[in-house]
């Protein structure tokens, strides 16, 4: 059924009742699967996706070459590679939409998804500190309600960070919209953050990854036609979006290594404000 | 009608090929590329000689069963004219884009054609030659080849270089192609014909594929490609070697 | 045979196949002349002379399933192959068109017409199969390999060049009796099938489409040949039911004991390869008189066909009295010239007799 | 099959050293394009086009199909990208690499999903018959950035194409060959084009249009963004890499849509010779026709 | 320069307090929220109103300091990089590269993850399995991010450990460790990038039998085994399950098996290991079991339920903890119905045990 | 030299048994593009023009592109894949199987000191060992002298990609008068400060402490091929560029 936009510009309220700016309810664990390197659970909204992450470690079988790419994207795999190779498997379940449809194993919009996972990761994990070998990063993603790509790199990225291999930064991610379709072409919509599956399909609409707290763009993916003019707003409020899911991801790093300290799994470090030296 | 015309060719158009030859003549457009000797991956790997790889593709759709045959006709007909001793364990990769094809306007025919139109070899054939020439890959001879149909009636019953028309109407079609030392190196026929016929066939065919240069240009039986060769090959020769 | 192991040979026959096969089957061609041999006649290691061809067996109609189907051996070469009818509406045919006149009479435009209409519509569907293990070199799992392809797409071009199947014995016709009291849009048909006047005129519903499968069972050379001669056989094997048409439904529909009509299938075009045997191996530069001999092999088997490089092919129909051809084929070498063609035409007619046999068998 | 190799560390690292003192090697400006040339083939739908070095031929097709069963008002459409040995040894057939699935993509979001042909314009008989659109793209010699060359090579062959006429009399439907009827061009409602900006530096600060193979080879990373000249945009994809400034992005879009405009000015004008070309052609085919009759 | 949001025409002021009351409501219709987002929205409402421009790390945490990828620990320049950080390019400023606690080594500053796989240090006592043989060495799987080398020149070879190698050993190399097979060995050294060379040139290592392996993650932090004063001893089990050894290996592959009188035992009294008689060094490379009796494996059965027990629970792995862990365990068993075959140590038992012990 | 009108050559072709060099002591020496077949036919193997010296007895075929063949006492520029035990492996065109470069194979490298080169480095090498059964095997240091000899690797700069042909010229003995090429001289001339080495396999290394003065001599090496230059052209081209440059 089709978004009822004039809502909207009444309210100033969103399908779901969100404001412009709001992102959804946004829930993540790290340290769900024992066995792994590195796992992580993480919900935006009702797109739910888990992560696990297992090496660095030695490259397995030659793998297919589309997801799998070295630091710099070219090239990659092969033994003498300088850098570890980020391999990156993402699975699909049948249930996770309302219309079960299959997945086809080359389905290209997977693969796609996939090597912009690993290029985004290669782009800020150390991989030069791991040559040959390999950091296996399989995805799974148990509901879609919109903002996959972006759910599916803030999992990618937690479970790194709980692999513990060392990352210029957090890789966050986030969608924007904008709130009249592009054939409507008022040039003064608004902005909108964080888009469920149904406005994601009615409107335009934009996932945007950034390193750490800067404005650095690490991805930007728009796939629905819209005025050049409105691309600043919305890749504005997307930046800022990320900023806000980074404090999100970081907090729930921080907890867990809180109660890790606490319950003495690991011995304290020394505080970062007294910093003298003696 | 297209049968007259004659053909045109340039060689070494794509910068990045190691030799690369377009070939145009009656309606067919073929645009060929030549690698090698390169690695060969360890499944076509000869221990005494150079695998030769020929892939045809067609202009449209995706290639299927009859471009396979016709790769299976060229590779086994090129591989008699490269001195694939010289280089065992390597891989000569040839490389046949089909870019034109001559249509015919009274018919809309399906897209993918299982059934394999022979027409197609004689311009394949001349564009891997030249290509392999314009790579400068050793070889132990060079080759032409030409297309033959007979019709039921009219003035003369053999045509040249048939357009689809003709081909419909014909009672068979015949691809030949002739070392530049006079041998029979390929031979293909369809359709309903008598030994004679064929006879009459390899005559017309061997005369446009083998005519020795010095005959004149008065009996318009067709192109005369062997000469065609040698004079697209000294031009580009010489225009490599300006400087001496 | 002893004449055929030269004295050097320190170990047995078979070895020395094995070993190096060019020179096992050059000895065998060309054995030297010894004292128990004065003049010894040149064989293949199969024991056959070069221009000799291994024996045809046929039969048919050994399927239950199929409307035509026929088993060929030729050696170790076996091969089955069924063909079985569908019924084609026309209306599911993306690109048909009806044509004004379907000229039942059988003149050149006609026939022409049919063909296209073959290809067009792709009522003649040829599929071979090498079956897993039916010679080393094939394995399960693997996509179709070349040599497949190959024969697929000769077996397809040479049913549709000597036009063994003519279209008008695949068209499915709706009687003018049927058509009458059916609807308007009925009567648009016909407008459109041949502008104006006529009403008595049938109209073509639907097509046969013959799907030919192939599969060899044992390979062991030589495979179009047998494969070519196995779909013929099951042509004229083949019997479709007659065929009844509900124009209210829009289907047609044959009762299980329908009558059956056989197939009409025009001519015995009959496929003969040989393979070209060089003294010298392929490529070797050594190009001295006296080793440049060479043999022509009819029907070659597979040790024979990987140690030669040239083949023909031949297809002939004597069934008119004079031999026609009706396809040749001809690579990979320079030996064969127009002289061995003319002459291999002979050969052709020889085993054009002796398949005619097998088949009328 | 063997791999690319990647480039000596002497060019490495030179080829980075002269773009941060602004030169390229071939001593383009960083937002110049390499000389641009279209050609149209004899027949409709076939457009030659080349940056420099790198050459992209694309053929567009008809056939009459029938149409998939969730979407039967709409005809078929879709572009073939399959990259031959004749670009690289590399490329194997039917062995997609990663490079010719994101091109396919590419081509998928700005051509197909941005609706630049008016797909159910192709719809002959619902549910039953329709038209299939296909265009082959053929890449003949990759020397950098394929993903412009080809889209260009697309919207071209496209826009040039002519589809036989038709009718359709009580469900019937009858497709007439050129010698009965013209054909008839595409129901085409905009013209998308890729731009490709690839970055260098540490912080990707360095931003470079229409890189050669050797600079692509040496980039850190890219972004494509496909606009049409109403200054819309069909599709931008930055898949990883480096991360780039938010406000360096939007200047590149923003010259993004220059040379959008530029390639859709020179696009026109090239289809106007071609007809004013094929205008006496035309003519001739009918006369030829008229006699064959 | 950072980009500037357009905010809608309306009413734009309002959002930034709209932000903070929505908080609660909104956490409601959201199904099932639980204390984390919360405090979660409370954060980056807080950060809204701040703007992103602070690098310092939140000190919510207050005593315990994490810190995460991306956190600055430090601009002072005096200050040394270590491991778990880098130095963006053109500052001083030392950043933290991954998640966890700082440690100081006077002026070297690094950061201990919250876990990692294994990185090796020469020294280490480290349980691994064999993963490939090859022509004059074994690759051994020890969890590290590559795979170690064992060299056939640094093990004991059967017959007197001063015997030199040749080439028939390297022609039976299977004899003695092929794959899958499990051993204890030392790091000796390392090489530049990380892969560490094993050998098992002391009577203490070797090949591994009559017991049960158990990986928990490793020194890599994040719990786990610990590296301590010892890492192998033996314990005398409790209700007739005699003498067993226990290994952690420094990797975090753990080995319990029943004590079998090893060279060792002589090594101690006969002061050198020249005259070590053969029929040990035949054994040496044995793959067979001997036979163990049903209360040892019992009591194995049991110490790796407190291994996996003190895991779970997040608990150091280390002799003491586990030798407490173990008695605790047999108290557990004493006074459940079952008796001393109860050796089930999971859920809530294993957190009862996990309380007795950190309550000491 | 060459005769006045130029004799050009098919594959297979029949030479003139007059056209062959008859010397009275030294044995004929057939260059590449020709192939004997005995017991005296002379044939073209690929397409060019027959070239007669009578002086040195010797005839080949004078031909431009293709991939390069290794041939012995060839000078060529190799990068660098990888490194084995004793070996590097170079790669001298791309897709083609690797050469090798033994580590000893340096002036004055000892089992103890050799030189340690990153792959993807570039080393200006002479081929040794050309054999279509064998890898083709390279050294950096002349055999008999023990000396370098200006080969070794090359450090900073940039390779450029030639024709062979040019290549070719640009190593001929007096490349000015025979090879009709003298770009880099008059270069040189106008004040550019550059050294150069090329490589017979199609490549050309240009070192400069100038970014801008490498550049400049790529495309002018570029332009002089595909423009395929004569002399005066060349003079013109390298006044325009000096001319960009300021």
């Amino acid at each position: 059924m089709p978004l009822d936009t004039s809502a909207y510009s009444l309210a100033l309220l969103r399908v779901d009742g969100r404001r412009w700016n709001e992102l959804r309810r946004m829930h993540a664990q790290i340290r769900t699967q024992a066995a792994a390197d590195g796992s992580s659970y993480l919900e935006m909204g009702h797109t739910k996706v888990m992560c696990v992450v297992t090496g660095p470690s030695e490259p397995g079988p030659r793998r297919s070459a589309v997801g799998a790419s070295g630091g710099t994207g070219v090239g990659g795999g092969s033994g003498e590679a300088a850098q570890a190779e980020v391999a990156v498997s993402i699975v699909i379940a049948g249930f996770s939409s309302v219309d079960r449809k299959r997945t086809a194993r080359g389905d290209k919009r997977i693969l796609e998804m996939q090597s912009t996972i690993s290029n985004a990761l290669a782009g800020s994990l150390h991989t030069h500190l791991y040559p040959h070998s390999a950091i296996n990063i399989s995805l799974h993603v148990l509901s879609q309600d919109g903002s996959l790509l972006a759910a599916l790199i803030n999992a990618a990225t937690l479970a790194c960070v709980d692999a513990g291999i060392p990352m210029t930064d957090y890789v966050a991610a986030c969608t924007a919209g904008s709130t009249s379709t592009y054939a409507a072409g008022d040039e003064a919509a608004d902005p909108l953050l964080d888009l469920n599956q149904q406005e994601e399909q009615e409107l335009p609409g934009l996932t945007v990854a950034t390193l750490g707290e800067s404005d650095r763009v690490a991805v930007l993916v728009c796939e629905s036609r819209v005025q050049v003019s409105r691309l600043e707003g919305m890749l504005a409020v997307a930046v800022d979006g990320c900023k806000q899911v980074r404090e999100i991801l970081d907090r729930v790093v921080r907890d867990k290594g809180r109660r890790m300290v606490q319950e003495g799994t690991i011995e304290k470090g020394v505080g970062v404000n007294d910093m003298e030296i003696d | 009608m297209a049968a007259s015309t004659e053909p045109e060719a340039a060689l070494s158009v794509l910068p990045r090929a190691d030799g690369s030859a377009t070939y145009a003549h009656a309606g067919y457009t073929v645009m060929g590329s030549v690698n090698g000797p390169i690695e060969a991956s360890r499944r076509d790997e000869h221990p005494y000689e150079a695998h030769v790889d020929v892939i045809v593709r067609p202009a449209a759709g995706v290639g299927g069963t009859r471009e396979r045959h016709l790769e299976s006709i060229l590779q086994s007909s090129l591989s008699q004219l490269i001195l694939v001793k010289n280089f065992p364990r390597q891989l000569i990769q040839i490389v046949l884009q089909i870019e034109a094809t001559p249509e015919n306007d009274y018919v809309n025919t399906k897209l993918v054609q299982a059934s394999l139109n022979f027409p197609v070899v004689p311009a394949l054939l001349q564009t891997a030659i030249l290509a392999l020439l314009s790579a400068a890959v050793p070889m132990r001879e060079t080759a032409a080849s030409t297309v033959v149909a007979v019709v039921p009636q009219g003035a003369k019953r053999l045509l040249v270089d048939p357009v689809p028309r003709d081909l419909e109407a014909a009672h068979s079609v015949h691809v030949l192609a002739f070392t530049s030392q006079d041998e029979l190196l390929l031979a293909e026929s369809e359709g309903d014909f008598t030994v004679k016929e064929w006879d009459e066939v390899y005559e017309a065919a061997k005369e446009i594929c083998c005519r020795p240069r010095t005959l004149d240009e008065e009996n318009d039986v067709g192109p005369d490609l062997r000469h065609f060769l040698r004079t697209t090959l000294e031009e580009k020769v010489a225009e490599d070697l300006y400087w001496k | 045979m002893a004449a055929a192991a030269p004295p050097s040979l320190s170990f047995p026959r078979p070895v020395f196949a094995k070993l190096s096969p060019h020179p096992y089957l050059l000895r065998t061609l060309a054995p030297q002349v010894s004292p128990d041999t004065p003049t010894p006649k040149p064989s293949r290691t199969n024991g056959r002379a070069p221009h000799e061809a291994r024996p045809v067996y046929i039969h048919t109609s050994s399927l239950s399933h199929a409307h035509g189907s026929a088993l060929v051996r030729v050696g170790d070469t076996t091969v089955i192959c069924g063909v079985r009818g569908e019924i084609l509406p026309v209306t599911s045919i993306p690109q048909y068109r009806p044509r004004a006149d379907f000229g039942e009479d059988d003149d050149e435009e006609t026939r022409r017409a049919g063909r296209g209409e073959l290809k067009d519509y792709d009522l003649l569907v040829p599929n071979i199969e090498l079956a897993t293990g039916c010679a080393p070199q094939f394995l399960p799992g693997v996509p179709p390999s070349t040599l497949a392809q190959t024969i697929s797409t000769r077996v397809y071009s040479l049913l549709h060049s000597c036009a063994v199947v003519d279209a008008k014995n695949l068209r499915i016709w709706a009687s003018p009796v049927v058509t009458k009291p059916t609807g308007c849009d009925d009567d648009a048909d016909k407008m459109e099938e041949d502008d104006e006047e006529e009403e008595e005129k049938p109209e073509l519903v639907a097509y046969w489409v013959l799907y030919v499968d192939i599969l060899v069972v044992s390979f062991d050379g030589n495979p179009f040949d047998a494969a070519w001669m196995a779909v013929l056989a099951a042509l004229r094997d083949t019997k479709l039911p007659v065929v009844t048409w509900d124009s209210d439904r829009g289907v047609a529909f044959c009762s299980r004991n329908a009558e059956k009509r056989k197939l009409q299938i025009k001519g015995l075009p009959v496929a003969c390869t040989a393979a070209v045997f060089l003294e010298k191996e392929h490529g070797s530069e050594t190009s001295g008189e006296e080793n440049n001999r060479h043999w022509i092999l009819l029907d070659p088997d597979r040790s024979e066909e990987t140690l030669c490089g040239e083949t023909i092919t031949m297809v002939v129909d004597c069934e008119g009295g004079e031999t026609r051809l009706r396809s040749l084929e001809k690579q990979g070498g320079t030996v064969i010239g127009r002289e061995l063609i003319r002459g291999f035409a002979g050969v052709a007619e020889k085993r054009w007799r002796e398949v005619k046999g097998a088949m009328s068998k | 099959m063997p791999r690319e190799i990647e480039p000596s560390l002497n060019e490495k690292q030179f080829v980075l050293q002269a773009l941060q003192e602004k030169f390229r090697l071939d001593g383009r400006q960083f937002d110049q394009y390499r000389p641009l040339e279209l050609t149209f083939g004899d027949q409709y739908g076939v457009a030659d086009v080349a940056f420099g070095k790198t050459k992209i031929l694309a053929k567009a097709s008809a056939e009459v199909t029938v149409p998939y069963a969730d979407r039967p008002l709409d005809g078929v459409f879709a572009i073939a990208t399959e990259l031959s040995p004749m670009a690289s040894p590399a490329f194997e057939v039917n062995r997609p690499t990663e490079t010719e699935v994101l091109l396919s993509r590419l081509l998928e979001k700005t051509v197909r999903r941005s609706g630049a042909l008016d797909t159910e314009s192709l719809c002959l008989v619902a549910g039953q018959k329709c038209w299939s659109i296909r265009v082959d793209v053929h890449v003949l010699s990759h020397d950098g950035n394929l993903i412009d060359t080809a889209c260009f090579a697309v919207v071209a062959a496209l826009r040039h194409f002519r589809k036989p006429d038709t009718s359709v009399e009580g469900g019937i439907l009858t497709v007439y060959t050129p010698a009965e009827r013209e054909p008839v061009p595409l129901s085409w409602l905009h013209s998308p084009f890729c731009v490709t900006w690839s970055f260098y530096g540490d912080r990707g600060e360095i931003a470079v249009l229409d890189a050669t193979w050797t600079e692509e080879q040496i980039r850190v990373a890219s972004c494509t963004i496909s606009l049409n000249r109403h200054g819309e945009i069909c599709q931008i994809s930055k898949l990883g890499g480096t991360p780039v400034e938010a406000v360096a992005l939007l200047q590149c879009t923003s010259i993004a849509l220059t040379k959008a405009k530029d390639f859709s000015v020179f696009l026109d004008k090239k289809l106007a010779e071609d007809t004013k070309k094929r205008n006496i052609g035309g003519f001739m085919a009918e006369l030829r026709s008229e006699n064959d009759r | 320069m950072p980009v500037t949001i357009l905010a809608p025409k309306a009413m734009r002021q309002d959002y930034g307090q709209a932000d903070k009351q929505n908080i609660s409501d909104d956490s409601d219709d959201a199904d099932s929220s639980n204390g984390g987002a919360e405090l979660d929205y409370a954060e980056l409402a807080k950060a809204d109103a701040e703007g992103h421009t602070h690098k310092r790390p939140r000190i919510a945490g207050g005593d315990f300091e994490i810190v995460t990828p991306g956190e600055v620990i430090t601009d002072d320049p005096q200050w040394m990089r270590g491991h778990g950080t880098y130095v963006a390019a053109g500052t001083t400023s030392i950043i933290s590269s991954v998640a966890g606690t700082i440690t100081r080594t006077n002026k070297l500053l690094s950061v201990r993850p919250l876990r990692a796989r294994y990185t090796p240090e020469v020294g280490d006592l480290v349980v691994g399995r064999i993963v490939e043989v090859q022509a004059k060495r074994w690759r051994v799987d020890v969890g590290a991010t590559q795979l170690a080398s064992l060299p056939l020149s640094a093990i004991n070879l059967p017959g007197g450990i001063l015997r030199k190698r040749t080439e028939t050993d390297e022609l039976q190399i299977r004899t003695f460790f092929a794959e899958g097979d499990l051993l204890v060995a030392e790091v000796q050294q390392l090489f530049q990038d990380g892969g560490a060379v094993l050998h098992t040139r002391s009577l203490k290592y070797g090949k591994l039998r009559n017991g049960m392996f158990v990986a928990v993650s490793g020194m890599g932090g994040g719990g786990g085994v610990v590296r301590s004063r010892r890492q192998v001893w033996t314990l005398e089990a409790a209700s007739g399950g005699g003498p067993i050894d226990v290994v952690l290996g420094v990797n975090g592959y753990v080995w319990i098996s029943k004590h079998v009188e090893t060279p060792e035992g002589l090594v101690e009294k006969t002061s050198g290991i020249t005259n070590l008689d053969e029929s040990v060094s035949a054994t040496m490379y044995s793959s067979q079991n001997d036979r163990i009796g049903p209360e040892t494996m019992r009591e194995i059965a049991r110490i790796r339920g407190v291994v996996t027990a003190l895991v779970d629970n997040g608990l150091r792995v280390d002799e003491d903890m586990v030798m407490r862990g173990y008695h605790e365990a047999v108290e557990m068993a004493m006074v459940s119905s079952v008796g001393a075959d109860d050796i089930y140590l999971g859920g809530e038992r294993g957190e009862q045990l996990a309380a007795v012990l950190t309550a000491v | 030299m060459a005769t006045a009108q130029p004799l050009y050559v098919l594959p297979g072709d029949t030479i003139d048994p007059s056209l062959i060099p008859t010397h009275k002591k030294l044995p004929l020496r057939l260059g590449p593009g020709l192939r004997h077949i005995p017991p005296s036919a002379i044939v073209p193997t690929v397409a060019g023009q027959l070239v007669a010296d009578h002086k040195k007895n010797s005839m080949w075929v004078e031909y431009n592109g293709g991939r390069y063949i290794p041939a012995p006492n060839d000078l060529v520029i190799g990068q660098i894949q990888r490194s084995a035990a004793d070996f590097y492996f170079m790669n001298l065109t791309p897709f083609t199987s690797n050469a090798t470069l033994p580590q000893l194979a340096f002036e004055g490298a000892t089992k103890k000191n050799r030189p340690q080169l990153a792959s993807g480095a570039l080393v200006y090498a002479r081929v040794v060992l050309a054999n279509r059964h064998m890898d083709p095997e390279l050294e950096c240091v002349s055999s008999s002298t023990g000396k370098a000899e200006g080969l070794g690797p090359l450090t900073g700069g940039m390779a450029f990609d030639v024709s062979l042909g040019l290549a070719r010229r640009l190593l001929m003995a007096r490349s000015r008068e025979e090879g009709k090429v003298e770009i880099l001289e008059l270069l040189g001339a106008e004040g550019l400060a550059f050294e150069t080495a090329v490589g017979r396999n199609g490549k050309v290394w240009v070192g400069s402490d100038s970014a801008k003065t490498i550049i400049l001599v790529g495309r002018a090496l570029r332009e002089t091929d595909d423009g395929k230059l004569d002399v005066d052209q060349q003079k013109k081209l390298a006044k325009r560029l000096i001319r960009e440059m300021k």
